[in-house]
């Protein structure tokens, strides 16, 4: 499976937990901390993320930035794989 | 916002539109409006038509989104988006114009605005936000209240003796012949976003043609108007406004154009 | 004034035909209006002659959205106006709160008609106060230019949209249905007369590297609110102390100041001949922007004159502004006809000779 | 030694007194005086009486509005009924005929009637009794010329009506006519 | 106020409850209205209570619409109220000069907020001129009432539909976000203690028999039209005779008067303490009645005190009411706060003291 | 009026209902108007409701129809006789309430009200004069002008590309949960006169049953902003506005009532 | 054929001779006379009215009242007729 | 020999401050006195900060708005920042300390940090932050009486919410508890 990651500005962002229900993977939780404004803010919880972009899409804040393994490098690590 | 540098073989696959300012937005947690902002100005980047586009803010939650969408902007009285925006277009007519208007806004107030701007054909994008509540000003009925809603303005529920039916303008301005492209979407999903997008898209290119109106719906939410969280507030919305207002293309440029 | 260079074109014109004539010659963009007796013959006018000569005319669905569409305009950096009468200048008020407060240049035209209420189409200058202290709500004032004849209808748009771009703010012409009914020689200055001023505040598209821009009257933080505010008040002294325009006549050695604006000063001109022929010493003290209100001049008109006969079209508006001015030094009378009926001269002539007569028994 | 004329032009919508007077008006900036067209003016629908001032001058024109005038022109009884009196003393006062059953009695001004519907039909079908009043009008108060009043008509009818200059000449003629032959019996 | 017979309850009120409560205590019979902060709870609050006590509360689909509702519903005979603030109330000018020529009674509150244009939400007083002078066209005048407190937003719910009734008029409470937002104890009287009054011109149907009755305010003929100016100018000579209200604190030995309405008069009560506590002999003049203002009063203040400090949330617009009053006789200085701000005790002393001085050194 | 002895053996067949006073109308000759309040006051007659019936009158040419039709009546502000209406109604539900309203009354200043009246099912009767102009002002463009007739205002021909199409605002609101009966009918000819008249009688017993909105379209002529005699208004009516404006019932009670 | 009759307002009719144009008799014409307002009015031109109602139905003004035979006095001159 | 006591309850949207402020009133209604409740209000969309003036007093209340306090109830840094120096001389000024970063440091006032918000969460998951500071309030300017608060409370929360009238009472008294142990330490 491609691999996946996102950076979500802690600052902006509100704790609305809408892309942690948009999330196929269950990547995304609430942190048990709070962020300037007084919001519990979202983090990755776990790492299985494969950038599909769900989270950023539904995202009210624009805090989600979603980054992907380039192709080739997921190809290569695939051939790896296989070659293994 | 900087960016944290990300192990090599990475690339960014999605980030917020360069259009879209860095200014947080003010709207609660949850709230759609901030969606259609994004969504909106991935657009206006895309077709690199940000020297070119004007925007028209309402009174509504949305009063500020001029601090957010990197465009040119006017802040229009409540209701008056459609005529601020004909203004404009009118002395400009190679400009990408668009308003952005809530249910008050659009469907209360402004509807007479709404009806001759499309009855005109003014070639515009509205936009216009169905949150079936005035949630600026706490949460009162708009137009769009489905019956038997609580708001601070219907506490027993909206009764349609009293104040009516819920008023689908969209449909209303599907019939005019000044409508180009009219369609409903909605924000909650990714994929309900992917459609916005599309449509939003369509609905600028289609301001070229200068043929029309373009009127897209967004029936969107509002947690604090209706006092629900962020979830509880999309699954409401989908079991009881989805079904009084159904997402789709209500009129599409083929079926005018011949 | 200063703004007609070129020969001119003398024609005989309607008061509103002259007015919209003269629009198109000062470089009108776009006029937006809605109809409305005595005015529409400007609208109508300019549906014949506007697409001729290039620029938007548009029949808005109302003056509410007329005054609207004015506001983006303008905020797009069109040179814009509208105009309309009584019931539809009411209407607009909220705009015009809304363009002020945005600092957006207009022309807005009060053809005015006999009130309150639908009351009827006869001229009148019922709305002095809601053109001079701001119909709208909010600390705000437009400049209000008061023509008297057809040939101040035409240059008073010039005037006006020479003002509005200065000050960026909305300019009124207060007329009222006689001088936009009536007919006479009008001399027109040749299009292209009034420049037009760059606008870097319009929005026009954010160009690349540039700043954006952004129309709006809202600020939401009163201290910022406050801040426009005293911007605007800081505004509004300097219309006070550069704009104000008025026209004496026999002033010099006058006993009895008659004070009239617009229409009703034409008819105290006449009343003043037959005074005068009478032997009495009367002047005419014609303010012209009704705002920025020519106090001053008040002043040193109280040390000679003895007393003030203020005729106006209505129940006494302008009135206070001259008490205001005058500040008790002298007595300040009033003579007013109001919904639609016109003092003739002779009945001003008898006023005169009434508030002398009673005044000489006061004192 | 007032250098202004002031007339009062007054009859029902519809009899052309608006536009006599603004042909007189257009007839006096030919000759390039000062003048003032004042209507009377209402909603647009037919019907009610209409009436205009025009003052014509050599000097700047201070009230547009008046309530004395020089001469009166009229074409109906209301309005005859409303402005004799106001005619200033030594003014003249001319009337259609037809539909005045109670006509003025003042002596101190001139009074003229004559047949102008009449002659206008006599002349043509269509509706020029107003030229003919204004023919009869500056035949007593010559403050234009009868030719500039028709260079005035070429200037002020629209292109498909050009045709009927002519006859609002002849009009005009008649209108001089009777009131001379009037003048020649009454007077 | 001799409206309240009975015995009261107390209660511990927003300004925007107190009001309405009282409304329906006063027996409202219909509400029409649209959210605009600060106001809405008003149609909140009687949408909640106004069903149970009977009675029509709608939401309207503008404040255009629901000014003419409101027209329509006085024109049928009810006692009936809308709310708004701002730009809202600027968009019912047309209407209000509607009702006031059609001689309509009915209540209009006005909490403003700050402006011009959108504006803030912030308490100011920047609609003084629009109340007062008639923002609509034409003339006219509606009696204007300012509240100071919570108590005084009920009370005057009270007094207003009084007057009202008694007059033919509408009759505007120009309060303020403040006023609105605050909570005091609020004596509130029984239902029913104001009485309804016959209203023989309602339209209510024509009766067998009877004549039918027209609500209009278009009066085409000018003759016609001056006949009802002329009665509207009679009936407000007569209200500036007999509905004159002020509250004189302090005055008897006041050197330098404060004058001041609504929430600037309170914070002017406190100032008044600070600076009497540093010895200075300060009074306060309180407008109730804004339209008519108590002119007459001025005159014999003008006697004894020395000069006169206008506070305002404005740019200076009671003001020139106050300088009419005083016609010269003694300095009006002021005072003025704008778009939401507000001033303070202390700020209210200092300029006290400043004004004090000044005219000491001009004199 | 006196009416002259007539041969015995003979019986008035017709004459002007009672209900409508002896002023004479000051509308031009030929203008529809006149027809219309004849015929809400013959019904008004025959039903005896005289004492219940509260009128509208707008701003328009029939401004003064409070002179003619001898109920109760209120002159409401330009476009607003809907929201006047909706005022009296409220408070006086037992009675029966109907405005009278141009097309620029109705379909141009007053669209909001219009929509919003109808939206909330305002038990009254809306009876709305379409004569395709401004009659009042003198013959400007309406909102339901042709494309191509010229006004003062389009002296050109309306062109759909700067002022918009002929707005069917009947089609529109008959859209609306709140329109109980909607019809479309004229005065041309004595048929059509009669056709109107039972729609008029219908509406007025449609009231009673508090179910929602009566609408009754008028189109009408209006030969002096036509700059037409009544004769060639009427025919000119005939081949340009009915195909526009077809006549007939848009909405009847059974659709909605079940 | 049943006979009617109308009587006309003369000083309230208008002579926009739409009353004219609906009769199916043609019983109606203009007068060459003109009435206080100016305007010419409507007469019967011929005897043959039938009481149809048409002409008062179209009438803007309301200008005209249509009598007619009663059904008993037709009848009766029918009979009379088939008598004869 | 001021009678009155002029308060300024200020923190985030959602801390309760106005409700805190209310409660305070309508316990000093039940003691018969006057009251002035003046809340900051914006658009209602939450965040951001609020406030409100509470004054109580024997005698009629001038300006309900003030810029001079006798106290200060303080949750959050920027009400802190804000208000600090707004306390007069020889006034109270009470903050919440978990979120200030930076603590006042005048001396001419009295000043009392507590932890209201820990202390609340250690009696329930409610936010009863609000009534641990009005315990403490209370107990260093008495101005109305706990039972008289107790009271106000039973009148102000609705049915649904009166099961919560023992947390707040505990709450009440908790503040109280710790203002006096506070005291007992420090000074
Ligand atoms: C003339 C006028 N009336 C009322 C208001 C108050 N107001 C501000 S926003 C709003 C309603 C906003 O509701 P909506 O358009 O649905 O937008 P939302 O806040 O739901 O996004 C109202 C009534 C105003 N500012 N101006
Ligand atoms: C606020 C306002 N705007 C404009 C007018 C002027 N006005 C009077 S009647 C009218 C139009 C009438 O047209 P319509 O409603 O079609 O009625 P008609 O005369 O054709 O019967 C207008 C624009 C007015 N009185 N008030
Ligand atoms: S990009 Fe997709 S998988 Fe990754 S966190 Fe977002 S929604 Fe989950
Ligand atoms: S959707 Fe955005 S704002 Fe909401 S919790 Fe996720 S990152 Fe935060
Ligand atoms: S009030 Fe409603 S619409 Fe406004 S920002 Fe909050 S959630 Fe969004
Ligand atoms: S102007 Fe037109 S609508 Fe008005 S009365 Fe005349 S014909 Fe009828
Ligand atoms: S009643 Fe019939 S037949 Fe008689 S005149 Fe009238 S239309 Fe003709
Ligand atoms: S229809 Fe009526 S107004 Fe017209 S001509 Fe016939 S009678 Fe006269
Ligand atoms: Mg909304
Ligand atoms: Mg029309």
């Amino acid at each position: 499976m491609i691999r996946g990651k996102v950076v979500i500005a802690q600052d902006i962002c509100k704790g609305c937990e809408l892309c942690i229900t948009s999330c196929p993977q269950e990547s995304l939780g609430l942190s048990d901390k709070i962020n300037i404004k007084g919001y519990r803010f979202v983090e990755l919880v776990k790492d299985n993320c494969t950038g599909c972009v769900n989270c950023a899409l539904v995202c009210p804040d624009a805090a989600i930035t979603v980054y992907r393994q380039r192709k080739e490098v997921f190809k290569a690590n695939q051939n790896m794989k296989k070659a293994v | 916002m900087k960016l944290p540098p990300i192990t090599n073989g990475f690339e960014i696959v999605y980030k917020k539109p360069d259009t879209l300012t860095d200014t947080p937005m003010h709207y609660c947690p949850g709230c759609g409006h901030g969606v259609v902002h994004r969504v909106l100005m991935e657009v206006v980047d895309e077709m690199k038509i940000q020297d070119k586009t004007i925007g028209v803010a309402p009174v509504g939650c949305s009063v500020f989104a001029y601090n957010y969408m990197n465009v040119d902007m006017q802040e229009a009285a409540h209701g008056r988006a459609t005529a601020v925006a004909t203004g404009i277009k009118r002395v400009l007519p190679d400009r990408f114009v668009f308003t952005y208007q809530g249910d008050g806004d659009l469907a209360a107030i402004g509807t007479g605005e709404t009806v001759h701007t499309v009855n005109r054909g003014e070639n515009i994008l509205i936009v216009f936000i169905n949150n079936g509540v005035y949630g600026m000003t706490g949460g009162q009925m708009a137009p769009t209240t489905l019956l038997g809603m609580k708001t601070t303005t219907s506490p027993y529920g909206r009764e349609a003796a009293s104040a009516g039916f819920p008023l689908k303008i969209t449909n209303l301005i599907t019939q005019l012949p000044g409508a180009l492209y009219v369609t409903r979407q909605a924000v909650h999903e990714p994929n309900a976003v992917r459609r916005l997008k599309k449509a939003v898209r369509l609905a600028f290119e289609y301001q070229l043609l200068k043929k029309g109106t373009c009127f897209i719906e967004v029936v969107s939410n509002c947690p604090s108007g209706w006092k629900m969280t962020p979830q509880e507030s999309n699954k409401w919305m989908e079991e009881n406004m989805f079904p009084m207002y159904p997402l789709g293309d209500l009129k599409v440029p083929s079926q005018t154009m011949n | 004034m200063e703004h007609t260079p070129g020969t001119s074109e003398i024609r005989l014109m309607k008061g509103n035909e002259a007015l919209a004539e003269a629009a198109i010659r000062a470089g009108l963009q776009a006029y937006f209006g809605y109809p409305i007796t005595p005015q529409s013959e400007v609208l109508e006018y300019l549906a014949v002659h506007m697409p001729k000569r290039g620029g938007v005319v548009l029949q808005a669905e109302s003056e509410l959205a007329a005054i609207n569409m004015v506001f983006g305009a303008a905020g797009a950096g069109a040179r814009v106006m509208t105009s309309s009468s009584g019931p539809g200048i009411s209407l607009m008020q909220e705009g015009i709160s809304y363009m002020a407060s945005a600092e957006l240049p207009c022309l807005i035209v009060n053809v005015q008609r006999g009130g309150p209420g639908l009351g009827t189409i006869q001229p009148s200058q019922g709305d002095y106060f809601q053109a001079t202290k701001g119909g709208g709500h909010g600390d705000y004032h437009m400049i209000v230019l008061a023509p008297s004849s057809v040939q101040e209808m035409a240059d008073f748009v010039f005037e006006s949209f020479r003002l509005a771009d200065k000050y960026l703010t909305p300019v009124m012409i207060l007329s009222d249905g006689a001088l936009g009914q009536m007919m006479e020689k009008v001399a027109l200055p040749p299009e292209g007369s009034l420049p037009f001023i760059e606008k870097p505040w319009a929005t026009t598209g954010k160009k690349p590297g540039q700043k954006r821009r952004i129309i709006t009257s809202l600020f939401m933080q009163p201290e910022e609110m406050e801040e426009v505010n005293l911007r605007l008040q800081t505004k509004y002294r300097l219309i006070e102390k550069q704009e104000v325009r008025y026209e004496a006549l026999e002033t010099d050695d006058a006993e009895i100041v008659l004070v009239a604006f617009g229409l009703a000063a034409r008819i105290c001109e006449k009343a003043l001949t037959l005074a005068r022929e009478k032997g009495f010493k009367v002047g005419l003290l014609r303010p012209i922007s009704l705002y920025p209100f020519p106090s001053k001049v008040f002043a040193s008109l109280a040390t000679n004159a003895e007393m003030f006969l203020v005729v106006e079209m209505n129940a006494g508006q302008m009135v206070e502004d001259v008490k205001l001015a005058v500040e008790g030094k002298r007595p300040v009378h009033f003579k007013g006809r109001m919904g639609g009926m016109i003092p003739s001269p002779e009945e001003i002539l008898s006023e005169i000779e009434t508030v002398i007569e009673n005044e000489q028994v006061n004192t | 030694m007032t250098t202004a004329h002031e007339i009062i032009i007054a009859g029902f919508g519809g009899q052309g007194v608006l536009s006599m007077g603004q042909i007189l008006s257009y007839a006096a900036m030919v000759e390039g005086k000062e003048i003032s067209w004042m209507p009377s003016y209402g909603p647009e629908m037919r019907g009610g009486t209409a009436n205009c001032t025009v003052i014509v001058s050599d000097v700047r024109i201070s009230s547009p509005i008046l309530s004395k005038y020089d001469s009166a022109i009229i074409l109906n009884q209301p309005s005859l009924d409303k402005f004799a009196d106001h005619v200033k003393p030594g003014g003249l006062l001319l009337y259609e005929k037809s539909t005045i059953i109670n006509p003025p009695t003042r002596s101190d001004i001139e009074i003229i009637g004559i047949s102008a519907v009449a002659e206008a039909h006599k002349l043509t079908s269509k509706q020029v009794a107003n030229m003919v009043l204004l023919g009869a009008f500056l035949s007593r108060r010559p403050i234009v010329s009868l030719e500039n009043v028709v260079k005035a008509l070429k200037q002020v009818l629209p292109a498909h009506r050009q045709h009927l200059l002519p006859i609002n000449e002849q009009a005009l003629k008649r209108g001089k006519e009777l009131v001379n032959e009037l003048i020649g019996e009454s007077v």
